[in-house]
């Protein structure tokens, strides 16, 4: 085993360098990885930032135009399932040593190994929100208090607002979201935007908030709270491209990417790590976060009928 | 009441000073024309009077109205001061067929439909455009363009009217059918019109009176007879045709009538009578202006009558003019310019006796400063 | 009956010989071959940039699947627009762009009268400032908006409710209302430094004539200055309504919470949150607004066909100002109204937020320079940076020339093919923004592999200059709509070949027009994002990229500080500009 | 080699037609006006030359080589024709001032920096405009625009000057000056010179030969002095000066020498000698031209010598023009008009005579087509 990975190891840094395709849009979490794998392997790391649909249909073009120029993906689970119904752009995932220290629930696949988790809760206004009103539930938003007081990521197009929608009606009475729905919860569509507006006091609460993007609110009067139903999820995958001009470098770099020290770079970005071993050396303050009980996910399958039902509820 | 009164009106540019203290009174119905050497202020002046430029000092008023006054900041805007104006680069409006230029004062003023069919056709008719009412104004030669201007400005008959150099590109026979046409129109109607030309004879035989303006200053008012006859100095004198002017000095002064003295001068090889305006002593300096019409060629050696002047002389060359025939001839004081009948029977070379009559001689005294 | 303008142009069909290739230019010049080489130059460059990648988006529209995948081709794209609902969204769109471009439309011509043909105080600053909304990228200014005009707690409303005790929110920008309000934040100022050269170039003597006719100031402006203005009215109107149908930011940020479903959030939805992107229903969509928008074009040129708008004559043309008298303080208090409500209130916020930690938390223990410091410390931000202004500076210029040329042909010739030019070059514009970037990622990726385009900052320069050839080609269609022929024929005659009356005459006189073009241009592309976001590769990253990655990292504040940055060399730009213009009105 | 061949050469704008088939060739050197009534096509013709305007039919060569032909699809563009030309419409650049604008000729032909100074000053000199030269253009009056378009297009001497009536704004003194120093200077450098003007004694002072224009054709061609005291038909006849046309048919025909024939006509009221190009049968309709500085005025009842034509008639007006009186006499025949000395005896209301001398009567056949 050790023999063969040294000659991937050698063979990547021959190839000197290694093209991330990615939708963190260079998340400062994100570039410190890719910083401790250019110094510790000497090869170079060029990333390609786009977001969701733009990264997909540019590697689909790209591969269907012949211009091999990408090694690696990082991409939602969903896009990854996506790819592979719709095309051939994902090589076989290579054997890579350090999905054997994946943690339960998260296991390779054929194509993708699980890369981090982005799980969702609500954020609330501290000032405006009294600690006995403070929601432990997802059921606690359907209370007749917070009628016309929801911000929310719109809940039809395809995003968080839906993805947390599709979970909690798999996970929450039938009828949650039909409750939540005469709610009137306001739409909007600029997450990082919208959790401002919440510190700003315009609302005083936010669906869903992904606890990473609440993490550099710090000082702000704003806190997230975990339901105790637990928080949905969005999970984001690592992958290699076909016909990749840096193979070898490309699964080095996702080796790299599930090392410990990778994983707790974004566990103290507050996200969820996928290998044993990270949560526990986390931050203190990021601790509520890296071990929270998720619910979920949502399914490629299951998106029509949600977004048919999101458009009903909300028309 | 349509009068139009100058009170010492200047206009500066910068540094520049474009009207210097205009004085002039222009009555009800008059017509009076502006004359001057290129960029004497005319353009300026007129543009005072219409209020689109506005006066550094002193004070115009139309019809007994104050419209500008410098020194009190009264401006009454242009178009509440009813005039009519040509303007000298036209102003025709490119996006307007000729029609709806020439419509367009009586749009403005909200004529019915059929009575701006009628008077603007009569107006094309005017100036012989009728045939080019629906052509896109850009599209006519210049002329056609200028003769549109004009029947803009007459079509809604204003009081007072203000012409800037309107015919300067037209054709002779055009020019003077339409002055006569400006001047009949005018008469009927009573309009009071301030006309700027450079046409000498187009500017004689239009106005009631003449104005002389020289580098932002009148220089003299008069009926057009007296002012070419009788300049007031010297500037008018050279500035109507090519009078010949000759220095000289006066030997005696004796008075005429209550407008005129005969003087003896003598000059360079010639000595004689001549006229003018005022007194002078005997011994003063004085220029005396003899026009090329208003002298003949006799045979060498001709002797000269009690009330003429006489130089005796050789003929230079001379340059066909239609009409008549313009004769330089060399004399001791310089060359004279004679214009003679066309088919005349002088040639160059020839010696000849250039006589001027007395009464056709006229003295302005030297450094003369304006008059009215 | 036809018109000298066309007449005249006619005669100005040779091309320049240049020294060196005198034997070419003699070729060209004695038979009619010139231009037809000229014009078919532009043609196959005009295809490239625009017809091209429209081309790719129309099989997009036609077939099940994008380019280079396996399908078929159907209607399918096209039948699913004829809905109810796509009825109810476009007329809402076109109410929008409708309720948008008049009133700015009259502001623009409001304040380019006031500030160009008038004696009002402090024109000139006030000229460059006003303006300056334009600039900013726009969620940059709706983040603003939204702080300040909010129910609950914008401070407009806190404002209002302090001083008259009531507790009611009259404002909110959540709402038509605001997404109109933000829309004219850019459509004002666009449209003024599209038309206010015209306005400058305007031969007195026009106006003064209709007013010796008796028509008051009013009616003088009405039926003479803005008929005159025609092309550069028509022009830019245009352009800004086909802004207002594709405008996507203001229906996305203040639409949304109210309900309001434009055109532009539908394709932007069916393309980005759609699984899988449904791109032949976003490009069929996208191909019907088209034709629509063309129909205006077609209304443009009836209106404008056949007339002439020459004011810059041989003869007399003296631009001067109008004396207001103690009206110029009236005009300049509107002035001023409009430079505090639009550029001082959302550009103040952003200016005071960028020294504090965050946005709307004024308190002093949060004052910090952190944000300038991080932007100024960021290698991603100077390569962008650099990137932007090398693509801006190269791409400005270049589509400057070509729009110059284009315009040339179309205006003042009457070369056959200048419509089929003028037509092309106003094809990009009409397509979404988003679109087209996925039309250009299209095209350049399935070119031949020899031709090395795909992947380096050729792309983006290509797709720059194709995006902006329409507003190159109009505002230098305006501008020479305004010369008089006679101008340039005297160059010709006196020995200035075609070439040197461009550059000496031509361009000269136009230069305010197209000076300001180029400043359009150049900003338009620092913001440019949709195509650049699909196009750019590592190493040739673009400022507009730089900052949707801070904006998507919750760095609102470096966006803001970025924004500033770039305010700050438009005021340069602008003031510069000025000064020259200045410097010679006032040598009159 | 710089003479200017004309050959049918036409110019339609759509369905009219500006110019219709003008045959005429400039030698080098040498100086030709074109004249004719406003709106006639010289203007038009003058651009073809230039280069500016196609014409639709015809050849044009310029020193020998053909610069533009429709029928071969040949055409020069003007900046290589290497003319001079001074636009009706100035066409002075408003972006430049007055050195600017007389530079540039010389500044597209890369001329040193000194050069340009030098020759650029001259021409300014040469108009009188020295003291204006960093003025920008927009900032002059008509006249001194039109000077700068003047100095303009002499500034490089070109081997061909176009000048579309270069003079129209300036007053008599300076065009009659410019009027020399252009004839001068084209001499001196020998270059070939189309003159437009709607002068008469402009375009008679200057010309070595006038072409006179009418509805797009040419009407005659020829000396000034031929062309003004035999026109070849009734359109030429007409448009010099203000003559009289009269009507009247031919009794006898009998030749004088190898140019001129002496006709006896007789008309409404009067009978007499006249003179006529060609040979007219008797009974054939003529019209007999009799210029009013020609005619002079005689006392009431005199009688008619052998070689003269009289009218008697009654004054029915006059006007002061200057240099002569202008006397409208109504006789049997209509009006006609005298031209008598500005100071002369006669009053509105006199009986008077109207002689002609048989010389000075010229008689056109009528319904004339153009001749050479
Ligand atoms: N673009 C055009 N379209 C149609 N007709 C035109 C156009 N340009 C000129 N014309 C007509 O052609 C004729 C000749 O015009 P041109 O300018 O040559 O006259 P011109 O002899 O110079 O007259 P003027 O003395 O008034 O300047 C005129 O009747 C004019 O109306
Ligand atoms: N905007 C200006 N700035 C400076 N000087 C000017 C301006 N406009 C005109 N002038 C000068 O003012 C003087 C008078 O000009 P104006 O136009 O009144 O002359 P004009 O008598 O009409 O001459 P012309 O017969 O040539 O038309 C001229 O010398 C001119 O150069
Ligand atoms: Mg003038
Ligand atoms: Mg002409």
């Amino acid at each position: 085993e050790d023999a063969s990975w040294d000659a991937v190891v050698s063979a990547a840094k021959k190839e000197g360098k290694v093209v991330v395709y990615n939708m963190t849009l260079g998340a400062p979490y994100f570039k410190e990885v890719l910083k401790s794998f250019e110094t510790k392997y000497g090869i170079s790391v060029e990333s390609l930032d786009l977001r969701a649909s733009e990264l997909a249909e540019r590697i689909r073009t790209e591969q269907a135009a012949g211009r091999y120029l990408g090694d690696a993906e990082m991409i939602s689970s969903t896009m990854i399932e996506e790819q592979l119904k719709n095309g051939d752009f994902i090589q076989k995932l290579p054997p890579i040593p350090n999905t054997a220290n994946l943690r339960p629930p998260f296991k390779a696949d054929d194509h993708s190994v699980p890369a981090f988790v982005q799980p969702m809760g609500i954020l609330i206004n501290t000032r405006l929100v009294k600690d006995e009103d403070v929601p432990r539930s997802w059921d606690d938003l359907t209370s007749p208090k917070w009628k016309g007081k929801i911000l929310s990521d719109d809940m039809r197009p395809l995003g968080s607002g839906n993805a947390m929608f599709s979970i909690l009606q798999k996970s929450m009475d039938a009828d949650f979201n039909a409750k939540l729905a005469e709610q009137k919860p306001v739409f909007s569509r600029d997450m990082r935007n919208d959790a401002r507006r919440v510190a700003r006091g315009e609302y005083p609460i936010y669906i869903p908030q992904i606890f990473a993007f609440a993490s550099d609110l710090k000082g702000l009067p704003v806190k997230i709270v975990i339901p105790k139903e637990g928080a949905p999820y969005a999970r984001m995958d690592l992958a290699v491209l076909k016909n990749a001009p840096h193979p070898n470098a490309a699964r080095l770099f996702i080796q790299h990417f599930l090392s410990v020290d990778s994983q707790l770079i974004y566990a103290n970005a507050w996200m969820l790590p996928v290998v044993a071993g990270a949560a526990e050396r986390a931050d203190p303050e990021a601790q509520p976060f890296v071990n929270a009980k998720l619910i979920g996910p949502a399914t490629l399958s299951e998106r029509p009928s949600m977004m048919g039902l999101a458009k009903k509820l909300y028309p | 009441m349509s009068n139009v009164i100058l009170e010492k009106v200047s206009r500066n540019f910068g540094q520049f000073v474009a009207v210097d203290g205009v004085d002039l009174r222009v009555n009800e119905g008059e017509f009076v024309t502006l004359l001057g050497p290129s960029g004497c202020g005319k353009t300026t002046t007129l543009r005072m009077v219409a209020g689109l430029e506005q006066n550094t000092g002193g004070r115009i008023s139309i019809g007994n109205e104050i419209v500008s006054d410098a020194a009190r900041g009264i401006f009454v805007p242009s178009e509440r001061r009813r005039l009519g104006m040509v303007f000298q680069s036209y102003a025709i409006w490119p996006h307007m067929t000729v029609f709806d230029n020439v419509a367009y004062p009586l749009r403005v003023r909200r004529r019915p439909a059929a009575e701006i069919l009628d008077r603007v056709t009569k107006a094309l008719q005017l100036v012989e455009m009728e045939g080019f009412a629906q052509r896109p104004a850009p599209a006519l030669s210049g002329g056609q363009q200028q003769r549109v201007a004009i029947a803009r400005a007459l079509v809604f008959e204003p009081t007072v009217l203000l012409l800037d150099e309107p015919l300067s590109n037209l054709d002779a026979k055009l020019r003077l059918q339409m002055g006569d046409e400006f001047r009949s129109i005018q008469k009927r109607l009573g309009m009071t019109s301030l006309y700027v030309t450079h046409d000498q004879s187009e500017a004689m035989a239009l106005s009631d009176r003449v104005v002389v303006m020289d580098r932002g200053r009148i220089q003299q008012i008069g009926a057009p007879e007296d002012i070419y006859r009788y300049p007031a100095n010297r500037i008018v004198a050279a500035f109507f045709g090519t009078p010949n002017l000759l220095e000289a000095s006066v030997e005696s002064c004796a008075r005429v009538n209550e407008r005129r003295f005969r003087l003896e001068v003598v000059g360079r090889g010639w000595r004689g009578p001549c006229e003018a305006a005022s007194e002078v002593q005997p011994g003063q300096a004085v220029t005396v202006m003899a026009r090329p019409e208003d002298a003949r060629l006799a045979p060498a050696g001709s002797k000269a009558g009690a009330d003429e002047l006489t130089w005796s002389g050789r003929i230079a060359h001379t340059i066909f003019r239609g009409p008549i025939r313009s004769i330089v001839v060399q004399t001791d004081d310089g060359r004279l310019n004679v214009d003679a009948p066309p088919f005349g029977i002088h040639a160059v070379g020839d010696n000849v006796t250039v006589v001027v009559p007395q009464r056709a001689a006229w003295a302005v005294v030297e450094k003369a400063e304006r008059t009215q | 009956m036809s018109i000298s303008a066309e007449d005249r142009a006619d005669n100005l069909r040779a091309m320049p010989a240049t020294p060196g290739l005198s034997w070419i230019g003699r070729l060209l010049q004695t038979t009619s071959a010139g231009r037809v080489v000229a014009v078919t130059f532009l043609v196959v460059l005009l295809t490239f940039l625009s017809v091209y990648p429209l081309s790719m988006l129309l099989y997009g529209s036609l077939h099940s699947t994008p380019p280079g995948m396996a399908g078929t081709f159907n209607l399918d794209g096209y039948l699913q627009i004829f809905t109810q609902q796509n009825a109810v969204t476009l007329l809402n769109t076109v109410g929008i762009a409708f309720a948008k471009t008049i009133p700015s439309l009259v502001l623009a011509v409001l304040l380019a009268w006031i500030l160009a043909r008038t004696d009002t105080p402090m024109r000139g600053t006030l000229e460059a400032l006003i303006t300056l909304p334009f600039f900013i990228p726009p969620i940059l200014t709706a983040m603003a908006w939204g702080m300040l005009g909010n129910p609950q707690v914008g401070l407009l409303n806190q404002v209002y409710q302090w001083v008259t005790g009531s507790n009611t929110a009259p404002i909110n920008v959540y709402s038509y209302g605001g997404v109109v309000w933000h829309m004219m934040q850019y459509s004002v100022p666009f449209l003024f430094l599209l038309i206010v050269d015209a306005f400058r170039a305007m031969d007195q003597s026009l106006e003064e004539a209709a007013r010796m006719c008796g028509a008051s100031r009013l009616r003088t402006f009405c039926t003479v200055t803005l008929q005159l203005m025609l092309p550069a009215l028509t022009g830019a109107a245009i352009l800004s309504f086909i802004r207002g149908i594709e405008n996507f930011e203001s229906p996305l940020f203040f639409g949304t919470p109210a309900g309001i479903r434009v055109i532009t959030t539908d394709i932007y939805d069916s393309i980005n949150q759609r699984s899988p992107p449904e791109y032949q229903y976003a490009t069929a969509v996208s191909f019907v607004i088209m034709a629509l928008l063309f129909l205006i074009v077609l209304l443009q040129w009836r209106i404008l066909r056949g007339r002439s708008f020459q004011t810059v004559t041989g003869k007399g043309y003296s631009p001067t100002v109008m004396k207001l008298g103690r009206w110029r303080w009236v005009t300049f208090a509107f002035c001023l109204l409009f430079f505090f409500v639009t550029v001082i209130l959302p550009v103040g916020q952003l200016l005071i937020g960028s020294f504090f930690k965050f946005f709307g938390f004024y308190q002093q223990d949060m004052l910090t320079l952190e944000h300038y410091r991080a932007v100024f410390g960021s290698g991603d931000f100077w390569r962008g940076f650099s990137n932007t202004m090398l693509l801006g500076f190269v791409g400005a210029t270049l589509t400057m020339l070509l729009g110059g040329a284009v315009a040339y042909i179309s205006v003042r010739t009457k070369w056959r093919g200048r419509r089929l030019i003028d037509a092309m070059a106003w094809l990009p514009w009409m397509m979404p923004g988003i679109v087209l970037g996925v039309g250009f990622l299209w095209g350049f990726a399935l070119l031949p592999h020899a031709i090395p385009i795909y992947g380096t900052i050729w792309a983006l320069l290509l797709a720059y200059i194709s995006l902006g050839t329409p507003l190159s080609v109009r505002i230098m269609s305006s501008a020479y709509a305004q010369l008089s022929f006679d101008l340039e024929e005297c160059s010709r005659v006196h020995g200035g070949s075609w070439l040197q009356t461009m550059g000496r005459i031509v361009i000269a006189l136009a230069w305010p027009s197209f000076a300001v073009g180029w400043v359009l241009l150049f900003f338009g592309i620092m913001r440019e994002l949709s195509a650049s976001v699909l196009l750019y590769s590592v190493g040739s990253e673009v400022l507009s990229v730089v900052l949707l990655k801070l904006w998507a990292n919750g760095n609102a504040e470096q966006v803001s500080v970025i924004g500033l940055i770039m305010m700050g060399m438009v005021i340069l730009f602008r003031w510069v500009q000025l000064k020259v213009i200045k410097s010679r009105i006032n040598a009159l």
